[in-house]
């Protein structure tokens, strides 16, 4: 069998990352709830990972560097997921919402 | 080829040392019951200048580890940088820290943690690497920013930085994967080699991953539109941490971008120059204009942040070697002016719990040195002669007028004139109006010092910048070797 | 001690103000006896300087250039050498001894002045800053030094005109004052940035020998030229942005004696000047600075018939008289302008001084609560009609000079001839006014000044020696004065600057002047002192019209209408057109925009994250948009 | 259309499926667990690249844990609650921007001609992996760790300090 990078051109995968990539986008855009917002935010380091890991094995397939990114962009998510909901919570803590569009004391 | 790396951990001493002091904090705040927490800013901050002593026996020195980090002149002119201006803060931080905020320990680690990101930001020449770093800084910043247990406003803050902070990583990485893909690299050599061999087939994704980098990397020195965090994250943040946040984070950031876009983006300087040019115009507008509006020092502060950042963009869309050590000169002006400003900003606060700018009526009355200081940076901010500001700012505009940016450079000078109107408002209220309350106030020696301290700094690059104006190009004579 | 020692005159009130900011308070007397030794130093040695150059010009004939002395201040290499000097010559000789005398006389009026004051001492540290920043300017050999001068100017101006800090009108003047004169540094600096990059150099002298020589491109001259003199404008109040001039009195009036005597406003003035060639080589360039000053000279002239407040009053002859400066220099005259400075000095500043004298003894200063004051304040009374009367230019007091030799170089262009003559009348009859209602007549509020008397030695001093010199001051353009003072060549030489034999006295210009400037005092008098007997020396002075018309008395009703009805309407349009569309509209309005803008701009920032991510991706889609189509 | 390519195309489905969900569901625990279906379609992508150890890596950190933690947070901030406040009300504005976006973003990938192409890929073996992890990598790998400290304080500190309250 063909290796895969034979049967399916890079562009296809860059396309669907692209289109993850907006997805996520447009949730960060329009949910309201902080952790919502934070699921697309992870829906897009996604896009950025698969973008990254596809480069690694059409481009430049000796040096891995892509590989390497998409581990560390994983880990940094995983810390970034655990830090954002421990804010998350304490606001939702003191004001009793995690609804972005009532945090807005802050403003002009 | 790994057998050929140069894995000299030596060079990355000065790193090693902040890690190992922020883990003594750490220890000390938790597992030495005894030990009085109020020394934790002076022994941070003694710890901090030895560091800093031992990272100047890097000067002159040239050298990698593993591609990834450049132990060079610009390095170490940000390492002395960070972590000086890590050390003031710390001990800015002292009383406010022991007055209105828990877990000191964690407070000057992270402090202490985040100048290992800042200085690696600086230092790195790989994309992975200054990401990395970045996130380092950023995270403790998160922290840090809503540290504040009781102050609604320090969540508000916190939770806007990081929500937007993880968002705008997420399009730096995406802009990375493609500067990454169209060269096959995240080395910025190798990437510079790899635009210089010609563009023409990946044109459109090479420019998307440029301005999704900018945007990026704008979002953190706060450039607009990429900049409607800060005021928010200013005042929130408690206000030593908005001081580190005006200085630390904003210097960083231009740290990165001077060594990113000199060291890999040379070759297709024509397709970005251009976008920052337009990003430094509105930025500069827009900053300026919105900071009359102000009401809150903090916020006035921020936007006038701001507006800084559109005078520095500047210098990187002329970027040259002339350009690059002018960004440094006025980089280091400005977080030494800023720095005395919040010093007697948070003397003031720790007084009086007025952070409003009409809070500030009298204040040369009732503490007549934190004025006089107060007044110095901001007229320094605004750009009058003798001050730093002054020098800095003109170095800056003439070499960015001399890149062929002079349009830019007459938008700068005028918005520096709109800018000493609201600078002056806070001046007319410490002199010109009657204080709400009198008496003088008892201002603590070690603020009443840091703030003479750095207007004496101020005063001596306003008069005298050769040598660090020397020594800035000294610093970035590398990057354009 | 010669011109190349110059650079020590700045350094000493500069040496006074760093030790009273720091040591004052634990000095006696707050260290007023300092900063007045200074400034005393500083003014008697500007003699050696002025032997000095007076012999250097009669060994070295007319074209003696002046001297440079310089060090280098820093330099990068290949990039940028900053020099740090003075230039020593004929006009900055003029400047030095105008600066430091009436800083001198001002110090010590200030000791009886501001007696009392909460803040004595401060304010005598700032007015040692605000000396030696203007002596700093007019020593200043290149750009760099005279911008950084030049903006302590403006810093120090706003902290004296906002030295009585709980006037809030006080405040909102030295703000005023300090934004309006910084829009003009705001050309200025571009200018100085334009050179620089076209030249290499911040050299004055190198800037306009390489004009000369043709090195400059003319459009890049050209708009330097006209932002320099956006930056005079500025700072010499010319219209439009004259308006915080009025406004300056605010302050203690010992500094606005300063301010429009000797700093400040004659710092535009000197700036032309000193780069007049460069203003030659650019078409249009001279039209301007005549137009300006004509405009700025005909409405200050008119707006000073009108006000009440005594001090204003005298800014606007402050208008007037700079705008006559800027006639010269547009004329091509630096000699006529800067003899008009330096006779203006000292009566501008006696007329400020005697008017802070009637301020301390009455604490009023709105002419129509004063009156009467003749009896009690002889002497403060006879030295302010000697300023009056050397402002309006009578024969042969300081400005009789100045002002002729100003028209002498006008009678070639007709149209400013003309227009220069219709201001003297008017100049004439509203000092008239401000004597005769300040002085003359019966006390509106007699309790006001009961207890007035001349102000104490400290003060009468200077209003003494001022009014000596505004007598006396116009005769050293005779050289037999300099020489027998000991100059060699005379001291016209050096106000002449290269042109020794430019003194053109002309008899029918003076004549004529002259009865111009007597008719405008007769009918300021009949008007303001209504008295009959005393129109009667009016219709003397006032001879070609009185035997025209014989019947006296509807000679004075017929001007007293035509003044009323006609001119002081005019003026009063004129004052209320420049509060409220000048000052109002252009000038405030333009700032008001400038916030506005920021208003609408600052709710962009609605306090909704999602709102802030929205403008990010904005942000990155219009970028990308324009990247893409551009290629 | 080889085996390969409607794997692939199955796997693209599933993502682009997992991600409208994210978005565009109302109740946000479904909305989780779409995001869990994108993030097992991601690791699928993975695997189709020849990275297995990656794809180990997705499906442990992210389908397991940052999932269950993003679930657990959704609970409890009771989120899941407000079904009618969960889209904001730029969304028509949000819509156009993210499609030129998308849009602009698929032009400039599809009409690119990237350089290096060269079509045939190879596996990275686990050891290679590893040692250019700990000896190239080194630096990074060292921050990552700090990152990680960082967030670990954080999130105490941030939590800790309402025991006081």
């Amino acid at each position: 069998m063909e290796a895969v990078t034979q049967q399916i051109p890079l562009e296809h995968f860059l396309v669907l990352s692209a289109i993850l990539f907006s997805l996520g986008v447009y949730g960060v855009l329009t949910r309201r709830n902080a952790v919502l917002i934070l699921m697309s935010i992870e829906l897009m380091l996604n896009a950025a990972s698969v973008n990254m890991v596809a480069f690694a094995a059409y481009t430049s397939p000796e040096q891995f560097i892509g590989i390497i990114f998409a581990i560390f962009i994983i880990t940094i998510a995983a810390a970034e997921a655990g830090l954002a909901l421990a804010i998350i919570l304490r606001i939702f803590r003191y004001r009793k919402t995690a609804n972005v569009d009532e945090i807005d004391e802050l403003k002009w | 080829m790994s057998n050929e790396l140069n894995l000299d951990y030596s060079l990355l001493t000065p790193e090693f040392c902040l890690g190992g002091l922020a883990a003594l904090i750490l220890a000390l705040d938790l597992f030495a019951p005894r030990f009085r927490k109020e020394w934790l800013p002076y022994l941070t901050a003694a710890g901090l200048v030895a560091i800093l002593v031992l990272s100047l026996g890097w000067v002159n020195k040239e050298s990698d580890f593993a591609g990834l980090i450049f132990i060079d002149n610009y390095t170490t002119f940000f390492r002395v940088f960070f972590i000086a201006s890590t050390a003031v803060v710390a001990l800015a931080s002292a009383h406010y820290v022991q007055a209105r905020l828990s877990n000191p320990g964690e407070y000057y680690a992270l402090l202490v943690l985040s100048t290992i990101g800042a200085i690696y930001m600086a230092a790195s020449r790989e994309l992975l690497t200054a990401y990395i770093s970045l996130e380092l800084l950023s995270f403790c910043l998160y922290v840090l920013v809503s540290f504040s247990t009781s102050d609604r406003r320090s969540h508000e803050g916190g939770l806007k930085y990081m929500l937007l902070g993880a968002f705008a990583s997420a399009l730096l990485l995406y802009g990375i994967s493609f500067i990454y893909g169209s060269s096959g690299s995240t080395f910025y050599d190798e990437i510079a080699a790899a635009y210089a061999g010609g563009t023409d087939g990946f044109e459109l994704g090479l420019l998307m991953g440029l301005v999704l980098v900018l945007a990026g990397l704008g979002f953190k020195v706060a450039a607009v539109p990429f900049h409607m965090w800060t005021p928010d994250a200013y005042e929130g943040a408690p206000l030593p941490i908005t001081a580190y946040l005006s200085a630390t984070s904003k210097a960083a950031g231009f740290a990165l971008l001077l060594r990113l876009f000199s060291g890999a983006f040379m070759p297709v300087r024509d397709d970005w120059q251009w976008m920052i040019a337009a990003l430094a115009a509105i930025t500069m507008v827009v900053g300026n204009l919105v900071a009359l509006q102000q009401s809150n020092i903090k916020r006035l502060l921020a936007y006038s942040s701001i507006g800084q950042v559109g005078y520095m963009l500047m210098a990187l869309a002329a970027l040259s070697s002339a350009s690059a050590s002018a960004l440094l000169l006025h980089l280091s002006g400005y977080v030494i002016t800023n720095l005395a400003a919040f010093i007697c900003i948070i003397a003031w606060y720790n007084l009086t719990d007025k952070e409003e700018i009409r809070g500030f009526r009298g204040m040369a009355e009732r503490a007549p040195l934190l004025a006089a200081v107060l007044a110095a940076a901001l007229f320094s901010l605004s750009g009058m002669p003798l001050f730093a500001g002054f020098f800095t700012k003109f170095i800056l505009f003439q070499a960015v007028a001399s890149e062929g940016f002079l349009w830019l450079a007459v938008i700068a000078v005028t918005m520096s004139f709109v800018s000493i109107y609201y600078y002056l408002m806070v001046i007319k209220e410490m002199y010109i109006s009657e204080p709400e309350e009198p008496g003088r106030l008892q201002v603590p020696v070690l603020l009443s010092g840091l703030a003479v301290a750095l207007v004496a700094g101020v005063f001596y690059v306003g008069i005298y910048p050769r040598h660090l104006l020397e020594v800035a190009e000294e610093a970035t004579k590398l990057l354009f070797a | 001690m010669g011109m190349s020692e110059a650079w020590l005159l700045p350094l000493l009130p500069a040496g006074a103000f760093v030790v009273l900011t720091l040591f004052g308070p634990y000095l006696p007397r707050k260290g007023d006896w300092l900063a007045i030794a200074a400034i005393f130093t500083t003014f008697a040695l500007t003699f050696p300087i002025i032997a000095d150059l007076t012999s250097a010009i009669a060994e070295h004939g007319p074209e003696f250039g002046g001297v440079t002395n310089s060090i280098e201040w820093m330099s990068v290499p290949g990039y940028l050498t900053l020099n740090l000097g003075v230039h020593v010559d004929a006009i900055t000789v003029v400047m030095l001894v105008v600066v430091s005398f009436v800083a001198l006389m001002v110090q010590v009026y200030s000791l009886g002045y501001m007696k009392g004051d909460s803040r004595y001492g401060w304010y005598y540290a700032v007015i040692s800053l605000f000396v030696a920043s203007m002596l700093a300017l007019v020593l200043a050999d290149n750009f760099l030094v005279l911008y950084f001068a030049w903006e302590l100017v403006g810093l120090c101006s706003y902290l004296l005109i906002g030295h009585y800090s709980h006037l809030r009108s006080a405040a909102e003047a030295a703000k005023k004052a300090f934004i309006t004169t910084r829009l003009g540094d705001v050309g200025l600096l571009i200018a100085i940035i334009l050179l620089w990059r076209e030249t290499g150099t911040f050299s004055i002298q190198g800037v306009i020998e390489a004009a000369q020589a043709g090195q400059i491109r003319t459009e890049v001259l050209t708009a330097s030229v006209f932002l320099i003199f956006m930056g005079a404008m500025g700072k010499s109040a010319q219209f439009p942005f004259h308006v915080w001039l009025p406004d300056a009195m605010e302050g203690p009036t010992p500094v606005s004696a300063l301010i429009h005597a000797a700093t400040m406003v004659v710092a535009g003035v000197y700036l032309v000047t000193r780069t007049l060639p460069l203003f030659e080589l650019v078409a249009g360039a001279q039209e301007l600075i005549l137009a300006v000053g004509l405009l700025t000279t005909f409405l200050s002239a008119s707006m000073g018939l009108v006000m009440t407040d005594i001090k204003r009053v005298i800014a606007y002859s402050t208008l007037n008289s700079l705008g006559l400066m800027f006639v010269a220099l547009g004329l091509g005259s630096p000699a006529a302008a800067m003899l008009y400075l330096f006779a203006h000095a000292f009566f501008k500043a006696l007329l400020f001084l005697g008017a802070g004298s009637v301020i301390h003894a009455t604490e009023r200063q709105d002419v129509s609560q004063l009156g009467g004051l003749w009896s009690k304040m002889p002497l403060t009374g006879a030295t302010f009609a000697i300023g009056a009367l050397a402002m309006a230019g009578l024969p042969f007091l300081a400005g009789f000079w100045a002002k002729d030799e100003i028209l002498v170089v006008a009678t070639e262009n007709r149209a400013v001839f003309a227009l220069l003559l219709l201001t003297l009348p008017v100049t004439a009859m509203y000092m008239a006014r401000l004597f005769i209602l300040t002085f003359l007549g019966e006390a509106k509020e007699p309790e006001a000044i009961e207890h007035a008397h001349d102000g104490p030695p400290t003060m009468s001093v200077p209003l003494v020696l001022l009014a000596v010199l505004s007598v006396v001051a116009g005769f050293v353009v005779f050289d037999q004065v300099g020489r027998a003072m000991g100059f060699p060549g005379g001291i016209g030489e050096i106000i002449f600057l290269h042109e020794p034999e430019v003194f053109r006295f002309d008899v029918a210009v003076a004549i004529g002047s002259t009865l111009l400037v007597a008719s405008g005092l007769g009918v300021g008098w009949l008007i303001w002192k209504e008295r009959p007997g005393l129109a009667i020396i009016a219709a003397i002075v006032l001879k070609p019209v009185h035997t025209l018309l014989v019947n006296k008395y509807y000679l004075d009703d017929l001007y007293q209408a035509v003044i009323d009805r006609v001119v002081l309407m005019a003026s009063r349009m004129l004052a209320w057109f420049d509060r409220n569309v000048v000052n109002d509209t252009i000038v405030d309005g333009s700032a008001q925009a400038t916030g506005f803008i920021g208003y609408l701009l600052k709710f962009q920032q609605t306090g909704r994250l999602p709102n802030y991510a929205l403008a990010i991706v904005i942000g990155i889609v219009a970028l990308t948009l324009v990247a893409f189509s551009l290629k | 259309m080889t085996v390969a390519q409607g794997v692939f195309y199955l796997i693209a489905a599933l993502a682009v499926t997992g991600g409208l969900g994210v978005v565009l569901m109302r109740s946000a625990v479904h909305a989780a667990l779409f995001l869990i279906l994108a993030m097992l379609a991601v690791a699928g992508l993975y695997i189709l690249l020849a990275s297995e150890f990656l794809a180990l890596v997705q499906v442990l950190i992210y389908g397991g844990a940052v999932t269950v933690l993003l679930i657990f947070a959704l609970m409890l901030t009771r989120a899941s609650d407000l079904p009618e406040t969960m889209v904001g009300s730029q969304w028509p504005l949000a819509a156009v921007v993210s499609s030129l976006l998308g849009g602009l973003l698929i032009a400039a990938v599809a009409t690119s001609n990237w350089p290096g192409d060269v079509g045939e890929t190879t596996l990275v073996p686990f050891e290679v992996l590893g040692d250019a992890l700990f000896r190239r990598w080194a630096v990074p790998f060292e921050i990552a760790s700090l990152v990680l400290l960082v967030a670990l304080v954080g999130a105490i500190v941030l939590s800790h300090q309402d025991e006081g309250e």
